[in-house]
């Protein structure tokens, strides 16, 4: 039997992967299924087994709640708008602090991975700040800051700009050689070179460095709103956690990570997810293969 | 197209096209890179392509090598995996020049021992003997090529085993572009003798007319926007060469300029 | 420049009026009634007039500690364990004590089955925080019967005591109020050791009131408007019991969104005492406890750590008895 | 006046940084000693810093130690012998963790980069995952495992897990798709692919990945050490810090936050580094820019 | 050769090497891929590179660009900035065809407008007009080869204002080795027609002997392994091609077979 390429070759069900999706015109309803069922399926069936763990009474109720008690206090939070002043508390500030954090680490990154005395110099230490856990600055930045927002995006700044640093350098370490040769050769300078060249270059590593980036912000972010309370910085989601976990709330720690999580979630949803497809789509790199 | 079944020959076709269409992209900005293709390989036939820049000679190859799809037609392949020279080089740049030549035999299973003096012997083959130890951007240009080359090969040999009665297919694209008159002379000729003591049946893309009327039994013209066979010629059999290989340049000056228009 | 030695921040500030505003400390827990009946009937902001109170709650005393000393709190509630180790760790520079809040109010609980210091041995007991007021009474407790390194000591939130001692990961507890009688009610614990017998006619502080000594410099005015507030609390906790515990309770249910249940409520107010005496006398004996109990090389020292003048003169116009600095006021 | 490139060019200066420094017979000292003396004069200068703050008594000694203080403390760990119990307790930990979590990882990283309904489905949570505070886990985690190293590892999993894994994806979206075209001519199937092809070409990737995976174990581990503190657990240097923390003792809390960090830069020094400097010299792409 | 200075010609060459070496390693492993050559490119000249694989040109044309540093003699160069066509084709993947060719102008400060119309103005010289939104991996070897082709046509053309009156440079590696017959006689017009135009100086590798003859004025052989001038020929003034071709042709393979020897 002849072998059919198109329809039953070895490797079809592989290849099924590779062919991009065919955009018809009714097709935009069905792409943005294709998109969000999947992410709701997995939850779903996440639910069904921690209610099916629930139900069996596997764990008793304080080590593991019922999902409807979590929801209950997750709707409560909704019922009574609470949940927009947690969500615009903690995402603005992990929004500002982030963007301060670009500022400062991507000249970082492009000294490091330009400079080989930066890079032997200050490179280790860089890496090493990211190894210190957020949670360590807070006490410290409290003591010197106060019981303030500047504690708090001290904390940020100090988990996210190392990470994103790291990430440009990693980025800009892969970048074929060959492109800046011939950027030099186009008669790229120094500044031209960085600019024209070696930024967009390593963007898909940078984009990688960034979501790490965001991570490790909102991260410490939660981690300083976990410690540092106080009515003068409003209710964050961290602070929400941190009363869940002080009054030994089960359902109210699991909603606060689900909160914490679905923040998480919706921003690589929302911002990285689509950024880096149409980066790696416009180099023809396949984000799936 | 349903005739192919009625007239099934004895020995099956390594490769055959019926109709076959590929169109990138779609909308607006689609590009129709092959139309319409009909084409038969025979077993051991020695088949070469030509065509103008950009008419879709790749797009072929990757068609029949199964890394892409039709979107139209349908592609017969009985080969064993057709192995591939691609365009570019394309080695990986974790392994050095043998590691890449024994990449497939290693895919394969073959043992480690085997695989070495395999791969030296391809490597001599292509003559590039004692540089198995550099890496690919260690390498010239055309040393890139030679050892994409016997990769290539590697990958042939190995697939004699599993591919059982099926006949072989090797697929080549521009593979001597980057190789100075001599070593390509060269290399032309171990590609015939390999040719010739293998039986495998080769398609092979170039772009120099006198290249393919040396090697090629066959000479297949494409057009360019659409790619679709516009002429063949039997250059096996045919007494003179040189006039071939006119008939061939005017052929293809007016299928480029009939597109320019 | 540090060449100079001398402690300017203690040296360089005067009185500069009443503060704008009041930056309070204080946990939600019963030890700390003083402070949520002030806060729940508005008995601070009425003498405090114009200035404003900022009342800032916080879990654990070494917290409280950076925030006095970050100077984003002028006054807190505390433990007298921190309040101890924030007065010896900045030097002596930072913070004094102005006046007591409770007395009282810890146990060691354990699991039925353990019925004498000796069963103890091999098992888990639980502090809420390391150098804290419970953690050093129990070490130095250990030191006593002999069993330190022989029981297990770990530090573990209040919340999550009460989680693993229900679960059995944990044998005993020396834990303030209300955890000690949410313990004994709510998961079945035995009281084996009641703080207060440990000391001279059960008194001890278990809370204290410390305020930033520039504060203190520049706003004696405030300083004495807070406790003149904080007598009027304990003396309506004291008439007023009842009414007192639903106030707490209440104070509770709006810091952390629970209330306690009244059982566990009553038990840990008879527990402990409110009172504006620091009892200033055991103070050298804390620090010294801090070494029985390995926390510490050397005794901090406390000297110069009390600043009761302010507390006195208060209690003094209102005609109640002065309390007693101990020499805990010099130097 | 002739322009003479190896002398005199406007980006001699620039092509000095690219110019491999040439490996000649005596250099080996020369050559670890470029490598060791630019951290430790970063480190010097940092320290300068310090206790120039500190001697213009810019803050109170109980905000800004001076660095002599912080020092003897450390010096006393040594000289007692307990560094070792300190350092050992808390790397083996991280080391297991990290181990642990690689061999989750790298199949959970697999799957979301090569099959698009996982990629969906599981892709973001395991980015949302990885923007969960590492401290948010620890209550969680105690309550479900005890007081034991198995709840810190939970934590550490929680952490490092995302993180490579995410790591690998975004290694292997970058792959050029050249490469597992060539692979599938040369006859790799499905496991061939992965094995010979995707995996070695994500390396450089994934090498990143790998190293903010350690970062956020090491992190995590730290985080849960700072909050899970029990004589059953040995103290680690999360425990150290904890009870600086806790004594208020801010030469302690110092001291802490240093060995934290001297153990960061240590195993990116030791380890990452040169693996890193390996793969990447390996396929001609130079650290140095 | 301290006689250069004396002997300063009132016109400045574009390039000259004084016994220029390139080795690349140190110790067992290294290479010599250069060593002693000589040689000088006269304003507005037209030099072909010719020579076996892996010999050198490749490297020979990285020094003249500044990309790579002799580590033996010395290379005068007074041109302003060369302008290079790679061996590959080396397109940035983030530019569309157009924004390849027009970067050396973004980063010359070219007003946008302009850029435009000079982008589209090359991209139809090398005949692909209407393709400058393609993406590289939208296009073909051949394509991809006549965008960098354009690319550096584009970084000459810039190179007038800022580099005085300094002769201008173009390297070009095998710039048309991907291309049919057909678009490579044309792409030779059309490189010849700008020379003349613009009186720039060119220094072009190919392996096509008779492409050699075509183009330059001067044919120089380089041997293998190590680099070394053999061999020139002055192809402008000789009175038949096709005896220079044959010429050539049998001092290249003499050089190639002497080093297989
Ligand atoms: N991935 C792709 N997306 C869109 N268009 C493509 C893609 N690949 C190829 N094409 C287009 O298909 C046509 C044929 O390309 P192909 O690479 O097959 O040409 P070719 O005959 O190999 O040319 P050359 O001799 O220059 O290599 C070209 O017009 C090209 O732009
Ligand atoms: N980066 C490098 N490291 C080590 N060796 C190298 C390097 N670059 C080139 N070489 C070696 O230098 C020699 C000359 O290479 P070059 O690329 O100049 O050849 P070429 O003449 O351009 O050949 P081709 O016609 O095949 O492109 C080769 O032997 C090659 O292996
Ligand atoms: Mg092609
Ligand atoms: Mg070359």
């Amino acid at each position: 039997m002849p072998l059919d390429v198109q329809e039953g070759s070895v490797e079809a069900g592989l290849d099924a992967l590779d062919t991009p999706v065919d955009t018809t015109e009714g097709s935009r309803v069905r792409r943005i299924a294709a998109r969000v069922l999947p992410p709701i399926g997995a939850v779903v069936v996440l639910v069904a087994i921690w209610q099916a763990l629930w139900a069996a009474a596997f764990w008793p109720e304080f080590k593991l709640p019922a999902p409807a008690a979590v929801w209950s206090q997750i709707w409560q939070l909704v019922t009574s708008g609470d949940i927009a002043e947690l969500f615009w508390v903690s995402v603005h500030r992990a929004v500002i602090g982030f963007a301060i954090s670009l500022l400062i680490a991507v000249p970082l990154g492009l000294a490091i991975a330009n400079l080989t005395v930066v890079r032997r110099g200050i490179g280790p230490l860089v890496s090493g700040l990211q190894s210190l856990p957020s949670v360590a600055w807070v006490p410290a930045a409290i003591l010197w800051f106060g019981l303030n927002d500047r504690a708090i995006y001290w904390v940020v700044l100090l988990g996210a700009v190392p990470s994103i640093a790291n990430g440009l350098v990693s980025g800009l370490d892969q970048v074929p050689p060959i492109l800046p040769r011939v950027g030099k050769a186009l008669g790229a300078g120094r500044f031209g070179g960085i600019r024209y060249i070696l930024l967009p270059a390593a963007l898909p590593g940078f984009l990688g460095g960034l979501k790490q980036g965001w991570a490790f912000s909102w991260r410490s972010l939660m981690a300083a709103e976990l410690i540092a309370t106080s009515p003068e910085l409003g209710e964050g989601l961290g602070q929400y956690l941190h009363n869940g976990m002080s009054l030994s709330d089960i359902s109210m720690v699991f909603a606060g990570i689900v909160l914490i999580f679905v923040v998480g979630v919706g921003i690589e949803l929302l911002v990285f997810r689509p950024l880096e497809n149409t980066v790696l789509k416009a180099r023809g790199l396949g984000p799936a293969r | 197209m349903t005739a192919t079944i009625d007239t099934l020959p004895d020995v099956l076709s390594p490769v055959r096209f019926h109709q076959v269409g590929k169109t990138f992209g779609t909308g607006r900005k689609s590009v129709v890179a092959l139309d319409g293709v009909d084409l038969e390989v025979e077993p051991g036939e020695f088949v070469c392509l030509l065509g103008a820049s950009g008419c879709g000679k790749t797009t072929l190859l990757n068609l029949v090598a199964g890394l892409d799809h039709p979107t139209a037609g349908r592609i017969e392949l009985n080969s064993s995996r057709p192995a591939v020279v691609f365009q570019e080089a394309a080695l990986m740049p974790w392994l050095t020049a043998a590691g890449n030549v024994e990449l497939p035999l290693r895919m394969a299973g073959v043992p480690k021992a085997q695989r070495r003096a395999k791969a030296a012997e391809l490597l001599e083959l292509v003559r590039l003997a004692g540089l198995g130890d550099k890496r690919p951007h260690e390498l010239s240009g055309g040393m890139r090529q030679r050892v994409a080359l016997a990769r290539a090969l590697a990958s042939t040999t190995d697939s004699t085993g599993d591919a059982g009665d099926k006949p072989s297919l090797l697929l080549m694209d521009e593979p001597f572009s980057a190789l100075d008159a001599i070593t390509r002379d060269v290399l032309q000729g171990e590609l015939l003798r390999i040719w010739r003591a293998t039986g495998t049946a080769i398609l092979f893309v170039t772009h120099d007319v006198r290249e393919a009327v040396r090697l090629g039994q066959r000479v297949v013209l494409l057009s360019s926007r659409p790619g679709r066979v516009v002429q063949q010629w039997d250059v096996e059999d045919a007494p003179d060469a040189a006039a071939v290989t006119d008939e061939i340049n005017t052929a293809l000056r007016k299928v480029i300029s009939s597109h320019a228009a | 420049s540090r060449a100079g030695g001398s402690d300017d921040t203690a040296a360089a500030s005067s009185d500069k009026g009443p503060a704008t505003e009041l930056r309070l400390g204080y946990f939600p827990n019963v030890t700390h009634a003083a402070a949520l009946v002030g806060l729940g009937k508005g008995l601070f902001t009425k003498d405090l007039g114009s200035t404003k109170l900022v009342p800032t709650k916080f879990n654990a005393g070494p917290e409280e500690v950076g925030a006095l000393l970050g100077g984003s709190l002028d006054a807190g509630f505390i433990g007298s364990g921190p309040a101890i180790n924030a007065y010896a760790k900045s030097n002596g520079e930072a913070v004094r004590l102005i006046a007591g809040a409770t007395s009282g109010g810890a146990q060691l609980v354990v699991k039925p089955t353990i019925t004498k210091p000796e069963d103890l041995i091999g098992k888990t007991v639980v502090t809420p925080q390391l150098g804290n007021t419970q953690d050093v009474s129990l070490k130095k407790w250990l030191a006593g019967k002999n069993l330190t390194g022989k029981v297990k000591v770990t530090n573990l939130e209040n919340a999550q005591t009460l989680d693993a001692f229900k679960k059995g990961d944990v044998d005993a507890a020396w834990l303030p109020e209300p955890w000690s009688s949410r313990l004994v009610l709510d998961a079945g614990a035995k009281v084996l050791v009641d703080e207060a017998s440990l000391w001279p006619d059960g008194k001890f502080p278990t809370t204290v009131l410390i305020v930033r000594t520039q504060f203190l410099q520049e706003h004696p005015e405030t300083v004495k408007a807070l406790l003149s507030g904080l007598l009027a609390a304990i003396d309506y906790s004291s008439a007023n019991t009842a009414d007192a515990k639903a106030v707490v309770n209440d104070q509770l249910k709006q810091a952390t969104g629970k209330a306690l249940k009244p059982a566990v409520i009553d038990r840990a107010f008879k527990n402990i005492q409110i009172t504006a005496d620091p009892i200033a006398s055991t103070f050298p004996q804390l620090a010294k406890d801090q070494v029985t109990a390995g926390i510490a090389k050397q005794a901090p020292v406390v000297a110069g750590f009390a600043d009761l003048g302010p507390l006195n003169d208060v209690l003094s116009k209102a005609g109640k008895p002065t309390v007693d600095a101990a020499g805990l006021d010099s130097k």
